[in-house]
């Protein structure tokens, strides 16, 4: 039933914190079936991208062992809860508030707005699109340091990374800060829906959080042999993909940030880079094991996906098919390297989807951005004078797209691991950030959480 | 008395089961084990990296019975569990003191 | 594929029970694309509302034992599939048919209706997205009847539950009956998507329920020791727990009954107070017994999100935290109080979920109402003659909107506590509601429902 | 954000493969905000029907041996990501390119296009939507051949079945083929969804596939004798029926390609024709073994699902109860008899669910067809002069329609299990369609993919 | 030394436990494991197809004891495990040479 | 011939199976078993409530050795799974009349 129209002209006269409400400011601007049509499918993207918080948990839950499953659910479902408040608080602030020097917003605070709406996505659609995707940033990290981190430490953590952390790459770039205004000849950084803002970035913070925990008891032997330990369940792991891949066509189609008829152009790119990629892990780890491995052909979709994430409104289905068959073979080359050369222990292969590929698909804007997106600018005079050409090097679109692509994701590279770094390496110092061997062998479920996450009519060992 | 115990495989426990039914056999209780042996394991690979498994599954089944059957009793287990390939298993003959029903507190031959 | 107008007019024209078509009669009005909008965005919030079925199972499932989980599932697939019969054949009628006495409808039995369609939302949409809710108000008994209810004897209860009890209920409310018809003041009872209206009335169903089985068997020891029975599995629980949040968008979003730009406030409400419910809810928990238990963090975002369903719509993002926190710290001291004090035996805590935390919600308006939503009048002149104020007492509204509040809530378990006491009653005298001793230790799936809900090649006990 | 016109006109003018977009051409006509909302829709659509091969997957996993899980989640993975590559490429040309001879497509390869957007849906819109659907026609097969089969063979199988087969099928009919041109009197061939295009076809198939293997090991005794083979995971099961359940909303109310009212009516059908189908099949087979089995309940819910889908825009609510209802006992007797007579082993009943019901579906359409849909006409003048009656048996419209809808499902039938026929005996004879009777008794987990489906510290037995 | 084998009812554990614990037994293992016997199994019905389950889940606790302890050992377990149903289980007694105690090499009564 | 039967702890069955490997052993079977003992058990607390767990996961490992090699074997165990700490489990040795190779049907020491 629609509100009577007194409600909102109220609402808008009022300013305290206690009275702040995100439908403030309607009266100015009538709005149109259009933006009712923006904002409800944003909404439901919404709903999409934090569905994704479930595929996430059951993706690192059947890739760690049952010991430590209840651990697994409970930091998933937590750090989105913690990044809705921490987002809501400050992060959307630091986010998306006006620019400081370009690198912080800062005003917006618990979505304190003073402006009137004059069309297009209301603050409160864009905060409950944009709040998850921080929950989506923070829970990247929760896989690669799964089995042995004290649980009230990664709280911690989650609560600086979706509080501070994450909102400043996002101000660096969506938030119109330094990397926004970055610019090569006429390339401009594109990414559309965050293979560096968000999953570059979690990524990052993975690797930080896995090298600071150092490898799970048994992983590597005294002599550096490499020890796998399996994944407890393939059904738990292969339904999280499922929800993850449902889930991304809100993330890269939300991002569109309306409803129009791009929307279906980039699901498209988004299902055939996810499909690629599946494909290409199965023929690569087919190809170095002999085995097509499932939890990889998991992997392999989700590096589809992050692969994608950047270019998914710019780049072809062609190109979408072959970047995101590269990050299929990408993602397993990675977990192999990571885990037998650098010996960083990495349980469900974090850091190769969402660092390795969030990097690989940003770059391959440069290489295969074709038409324009809302950041990606594909005709330009080129030097020749020549026009209306993409902006993609194997659309004669020079290397320009690509340097700056560069630029972008080493700028966030550089923020995530100092500011996590530090983070980690306080929290160790403080409450500490792993538990004890003795835990960890008995599982962190019991110790952390009181209870086993399979009941004792469930025979699961330790 | 005595405690007729075998490792067999898994898939035979019907027909063992029914071997045993055949020579009066009443009962006998199963569990679930792990073997290492001569048939050794196999190798599985995990995420691309290759692991030895040493221990296979098996059944274990016990069997306590009146001395006079023992005989009988381990031809069957013998005749029906056997696949002649390596790994169908053990059976070893114990000395047993005393059985007791629970529910009746019958000894021996009588709590069979 | 647009179908030919003959087809609607035809349809029109038609009457009988066997030609009985909800997409009767729209030839009259030409509705408009604001039309197309409003029902395709409540068909897709009802899809999500039934989702959250789904939810419900599998929270109940992971709290309960492996022995009868597969009678869990049934339970909540068949209470689904009896509410959509049920509400249709009768349940919608006696809810939104033309008023008898307040009390109860009287027309629209198996969605006949002669009206003509003059805009907003279609009998069909208006049926699809509410029979969601009875199914959910049905389900929720299920888990506080968990592990020792005979199949057929639930089945009886929900039929009943979701034809007659739940739809009278929402007369009294949505449908224009007693509870609609309150008002102290200016104040009139608000409960925007059903706190009260659903939640509660299947919170107060399972306490009924509760009580009539009587506690499982060893659930307290001789010497009224109380003996936790540990659920078999935490991943269930917590995907459960995240089907149900993302379900929560389409049951508080939908229930603005229009794709407007309020939607995505209430979607902001709704997460903040599940991610504040959570929160308090381990913290609560921690406190009490020095772990974060899992299970308690899924009720407390449950719990969180039950207890802003009334106020989402008249709720500030910050009352919604206050609100949703309390609910999760709420929840905590109602399970233990309930199981420690009462020693009623609720294994998955439905009654201080859906019942202690829905009135905690709908009371939570009369403190924090701060501007309209369809049925709380944020506006009216006070006493003193000042203007435009809230309902909340916390802004001034004064304590009517309290009062009315808490008539609404007492109206409410008067009328289900009857009804509900009655029926299991009558059902205990007839065909039995509990299973055998023996049953119930071998565990209901084998004996309900003739084989084990875990294959014999998965080791799990009875 | 809305992107600069520019780069729409550029795309425009692009042609070459690389250069391939789906968003080509939309410069001529400028969209209107129904072509927004349509699009919009039909993209959620999609992704919920993407979400129902999670569906397959955990029934199919469910019903099925602990041993072989991971298998069986892997084939599901992949041939949605098979699906989508093929359909990309070929698949949607047969069957949506311009019509060759009735039979086949013959245009928009890679979704290449040189016409004009003229309104509607987009091709990427339709694409998105339609690929779904070819991946669950791949997929439905997987179940009947589950346990048993080897990896790569499957693969090869789902692709030809989402390149080429179904393809067909779909080109028979929605592509505008032979199918599309049946008439008999008035009536046409009716199948809104795809009762028969789809279910029925991957009903074939499965039956086919499920010939070819022979039963599993163990499953009939050298008597002759039936042995079941008990699934390992009732919770897995049910909760891939509830996912397809709210799958099937976007199935079937996306299949009106357009967001108008008429969703809601089929939102109505479809939700009450699985829910008589779930009733249906538990009295049936609690009749028949004195048990309501869980798994068979949720075969039930399937069933009234796969019934419904060719009638729901043209059969009254009535009409969908009794429709699903008797679908939900068809399956039951369906699966009693495959198992028991024909001695076909299919483990978890995809022949009778998909094939049986998908005729039963296809047929109920000329009993029960009441007011016009896309393809039914509801309205034709009778040889007695009378005018505007339903086409339906049950209302005076002559058995036409029922003649017609079996002509087109035995068109179907021919189709499919001519071409999956040839298709197995070619795989058999070459690369080989089962696994060695050893691997077979290991379970597939190992032997086919390296590792077990649950890890080691999970005891599960072969 | 003498080595007491118990097989009973699973929901009698813990009454046999606390049993054991009045009579003075510090250690004992338990086992899962399923029994056939008079008691028989039951018959289930999946997907409408019944089926014979001849095994029933009962847990084994093996208790080394002083061999003058046996008897009131014995006696404990069958006061305790038995519902006088069939089914209760078997007790069954046979011979130890040695025990060892792995932390410290203890042996026989110092080892229990 | 000899059964020897070891309680150890779940993590040092890899050390014990080398070891044994390292004495001659090439077979041996192994059960999940819950031991109750002086390590005593831990306490749990599930939504809110505490509840104590008494049995622990062990490993039980039955070993039959030719009787002169006993010695050897259970030295080997108990070098290989003394930990020191409490609940390092027990070995004990009980006497084994055949033992029989189902394969072949070989007795005793050709069986082992
Ligand atoms: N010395 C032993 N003591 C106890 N169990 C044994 C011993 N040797 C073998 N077993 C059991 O018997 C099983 C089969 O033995 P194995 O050597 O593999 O083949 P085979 O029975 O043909 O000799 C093993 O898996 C193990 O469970
Ligand atoms: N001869 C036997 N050897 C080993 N275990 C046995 C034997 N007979 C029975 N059992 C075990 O004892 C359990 C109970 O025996 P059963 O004959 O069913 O009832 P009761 O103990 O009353 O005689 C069986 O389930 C089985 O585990
Ligand atoms: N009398 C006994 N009979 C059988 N098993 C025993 C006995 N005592 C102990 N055990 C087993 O040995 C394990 C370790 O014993 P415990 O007393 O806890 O420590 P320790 O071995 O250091 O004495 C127990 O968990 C149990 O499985």
């Amino acid at each position: 039933m629609r509100r009577k129209v007194v409600a909102v002209s109220l609402v808008a006269m009022l300013g305290s914190l206690l009275l702040a409400n995100p439908a403030v400011a309607q009266d100015a601007y009538e709005p149109t079936i259009q933006d009712f049509l923006d904002n409800t499918w944003i909404v439901i993207a919404a709903a999409l991208v934090l569905f994704m918080q479930a595929g996430f948990a059951l993706v690192e839950a059947g890739l760690t062992r049952a010991k430590n499953v209840a651990n697994i659910m409970m930091k998933n479902l937590m750090d989105m809860a913690i990044a809705f408040i921490a987002f809501w608080a400050v992060g959307y602030a630091f986010a998306y508030g006006s620019d400081a020097g370009g690198f912080i917003g800062t005003d917006l605070f618990f979505l304190q707005d003073s402006s009137t709406y004059e069309g297009g996505l209301t603050l409160s659609t864009n905060f409950i699109f944009q709040v998850a995707f921080a929950g989506a940033a923070a829970t990247i990290a929760s896989g690669a340091m799964a089995e042995r981190t004290k649980f009230y430490s990664y709280a911690v953590f989650s609560l600086v990374m979706s509080a501070f952390i994450y909102p400043v790459v996002v101000h660096f770039f969506w938030g119109g800060g330094i990397i926004a205004d970055l610019q090569i000849g006429n390339a401009k950084f594109g990414d559309f829906a965050g293979s560096t803002i968000v999953h570059s970035a979690g990524g990052w913070a993975a690797l930080m959080g896995a090298i600071f925990l150092g490898p799970r008891i048994g992983k590597y032997g005294p002599d550096g042999s490499v020890r796998p330990i399996i994944g407890h369940s393939m059904p738990l792991v292969i339904t999280g993909v499922f929800i993850l891949f449902i889930g991304w066509f809100g993330f890269n189609g939300g991002s569109e940030l309306a409803a129009d008829l791009y929307v279906a152009d980039i699901a498209v790119t988004t299902g055939l880079a996810a499909s690629a990629g599946a494909i290409g892990a199965v023929l690569a780890i087919a190809f170095k094991s002999g085995k097509p491995d499932v939890g990889m052909a998991g992997n392999g979709l989700l590096a589809g996906l992050v692969s994608i994430t950047a270019g998914t409104g710019t780049i072809t289905p062609l190109g979408a098919v072959i970047t995101g068959f590269l990050g299929g073979v990408l993602v397993v080359l990675s977990v192999l390297f990571i885990d037998n050369k650098l010996k960083i222990d990495d349980p469900v292969g974090a850091i190769s989807v969402h660092g390795v590929c969030g990097v690989w698909g940003t770059l391959a804007v440069g290489l295969f951005a074709h038409h324009g997106d809302a950041f990606v600018d594909a005709a330009f005079p080129l030097e020749d004078g020549t026009e209306y050409t993409s902006s993609g090097l194997f659309y004669g679109g020079g290397v320009n797209q690509l340097i700056v692509q560069l630029l972008g994701i080493l700028i966030v590279a550089a923020w995530v691991l100092v500011t996590t770094g530090l983070l980690f390496a306080a929290i160790k110092a403080t409450i500490g950030l792993r538990v004890s061997a003795e835990e960890e062998m008995e599982g962190l479920d019991i110790l952390e959480h009181g209870a086993p996450g399979y009941g004792p009519d469930v025979s699961v060992l330790a | 008395m005595q405690l007729i115990t075998a490792v067999i495989k898994p898939h035979m426990l019907d027909e063992v089961k029914e071997a045993l039914r055949g020579v009066g056999i009443s009962g006998m209780t199963a569990t679930e084990v792990k073997g290492f042996g001569r048939q050794g394991g196999h190798t599985e690979t995990y995420r691309g990296a290759e692991y030895q498994v040493d221990f296979v599954p098996k059944v274990k089944l016990e069997i306590v019975v009146d001395s006079q059957d023992v005989g009988k009793v381990t031809e069957a287990i013998t005749a029906a569990a056997q696949t002649g390939k390596i790994g169908d298993g053990k059976i070893w003959v114990t000395p047993v003191d005393t059985l007791i029903r629970i529910r009746t507190g019958e000894l021996n031959a009588d709590a069979v």
